[in-house]
């Protein structure tokens, strides 16, 4: 795993004004991970910073029926949000 | 009076969408008119092969399948929300009608209403 | 894979059940917090998680009964799991002694659930390595 | 000014308080609506609007209690509240029948506030001639 | 009063997805009603819809400190609001 | 451990503003150190008089004027969300430092927090 400067994550779907804010936050070093209503940004055709690695929730991604979309994503479960967890030096809770 | 229930609320992160469906299923159970538009995030409530074993929640595809059989007239789907989520014919549920102008859509029932 | 420093964590909790997703996600990476040995300090609910410590939740039977899962969980390892009592008393959350202090007519809150102050969580911020918050989505 | 037309009117409050302004805008609307001539029917609370029947919310006595002040209008005024019973099931909101149907430890369901089926939205929809709803902002 | 043809009733801040969608919804002959945060629409320099009249709740300008802003919107107290609801062919509450 | 807590709800409609304050003043409180940073719909919890009696809520603006003396270090509001609501130096607040950029901000503190 690379070093994570701030992980953000972020339960919000795309619409969400605290999305948009959270989108305009990612540096490069930062890690961005979606939960919830927040992975349905990887059906959407935003782009996305090449800077920061995306991670998203396997669990919310099946859900939503959205494991066709993921290439660009990491899916990760809940032990290896855990680890991202436990080795961001910063995490925000959008 | 014929009812227009607004889903634009994303599937599974909130109730408002499944407490919508609810409020359409009881008009529809008592004869009432009533439609049901997805707009902006909710129309990912209406994408194929939802597995909600992972988040210890109902998937909502059975109910909104059988909704015509339940007595709901029509599901409208915003085209530009559909777009923007990259649903299309294919990956979508079956009997959902696209809706190219909702806010035409919103003019012509007598009563419109969100769950939440 | 390089070794990962074992953490202390709380978990705020702001998102009710039954109109959030936050206290499903809050509950299983609690889990996978201790699977990975780590260790959790408190969970604390505040806002409108609140309402994920009531006795008298009573979803569907088959429908996860999200606050009876939460006591469970709690109850088996021993965290401390604690409501934020300015939020509490304005959403009818109350305790026996809450209950008997403004004269309601019942308690409600579930086992081992217990109410306290944000004194709680400003310890939190003290002495947790790792302070991670489950809101509501939308 | 052209004479209007008398309505009979249901408000539907899917905020909840202390968390939304939804029961404080829908209680001023409600009195004057009455205060107009009009009438209204029901009120009948969904979602997260269903902790405005709360008999155990405590807010600081400074502020405003909203289920109390609820209350007491459908009292003065002899409108029938209505709490949507799978909203409030969830929710942990139950009156004294669901309490023992449930075998749960205490009811909590604020007096003059009945429990009953979402048939009640139905019957407004096909009864009333304005139904306007109080959803929780943001 | 002008007859309203859909009284659109408005409560959520400028930033809120839904309220973005209401304002694409305005037509000629429509009326909006901004209550609680949606008050806030009349502080920005968002352009409005010449062809729809805008009201705004009077108690909800005034706590949000907005009663200098408010020279194009119509203030409304409750009794105002019944009537504009008892005067609409049809209401939508977003 | 330097905490920033985040409001970007609007005043009065929801409670989190509220909220968030709670915990600023709660940490201030105890002697650690916490700033405010307002955001979005958030910044107008800062308009000069909130005149609050017809919606019977305790106006706001007494508690954000005794944040510095209750111990809260800073309160940043952030420039482009100003200027949207029409918000300058002459009808905001006293003591409150306009933030250009609001990212920076973020990650100067070791912990950020959004009351809900």
């Amino acid at each position: 795993m690379k070093p994570i400067a701030t992980l953000h994550i972020l339960n919000k779907a795309p619409e969400h004004s605290r999305s948009v804010e959270c989108m305009r936050s990612l540096r490069a070093g930062d890690a961005l991970l979606l939960t919830e209503s927040a992975v349905l940004a990887i059906a959407t055709t935003d782009v996305h910073d090449p800077n920061t690695t995306v991670y998203a929730l396997k669990a919310d991604v099946l859900a939503r029926g959205l494991d066709d979309c993921a290439s660009e994503t990491h899916l990760v479960d809940f032990p290896a949000m855990v680890d991202l967890t436990a080795q961001a030096q910063n995490i925000i809770s959008w | 009076m014929s009812t227009l229930i607004v889903i634009d609320q994303p599937p599974y992160g909130t109730w408002a969408g499944r407490e919508a469906l609810d409020m359409a299923f009881s008009l529809a159970a008592f004869d009432q008119s009533v439609s049901l538009l997805f707009t902006g995030a909710g129309v990912n409530w209406l994408r194929k092969s939802q597995k909600t074993d992972g988040i210890e929640q109902k998937s909502i595809e059975k109910n909104l399948s059988a909704a015509p059989i339940f007595g709901v007239k029509a599901m409208f789907a915003e085209a530009s929300a559909c777009a923007r989520y990259g649903l299309t014919i294919e990956n979508m549920l079956a009997g959902v009608a696209i809706a190219e102008n909702s806010s035409n859509l919103l003019h012509q029932y007598s009563h419109t209403a969100f769950s939440g | 894979m390089a070794a990962i420093q074992l953490q202390n964590y709380t978990l705020v909790i702001t998102g009710a059940p039954y109109s959030s997703q936050a206290p499903q996600t809050a509950l299983a990476f609690a889990r996978a917090t201790l699977a990975k040995g780590h260790r959790v300090d408190r969970i604390f609910l505040y806002g409108d998680g609140v309402h994920l410590a009531s006795a008298l939740s009573s979803p569907p039977s088959d429908e996860t009964h999200w606050p009876g899962e939460w006591a469970g969980f709690l109850k088996e390892s021993g965290i401390p799991g604690v409501v934020c009592i300015a939020s509490a008393l304005r959403r009818g959350l109350v305790d026996d002694a809450e209950q008997k202090r403004h004269e309601l007519v019942a308690s409600n809150l579930l086992e081992p659930f217990i109410i306290a102050g944000l004194g709680e969580w400003v310890e939190s911020t003290m002495t947790s390595s790792r302070i991670i918050y489950f809101h509501a989505g939308g």
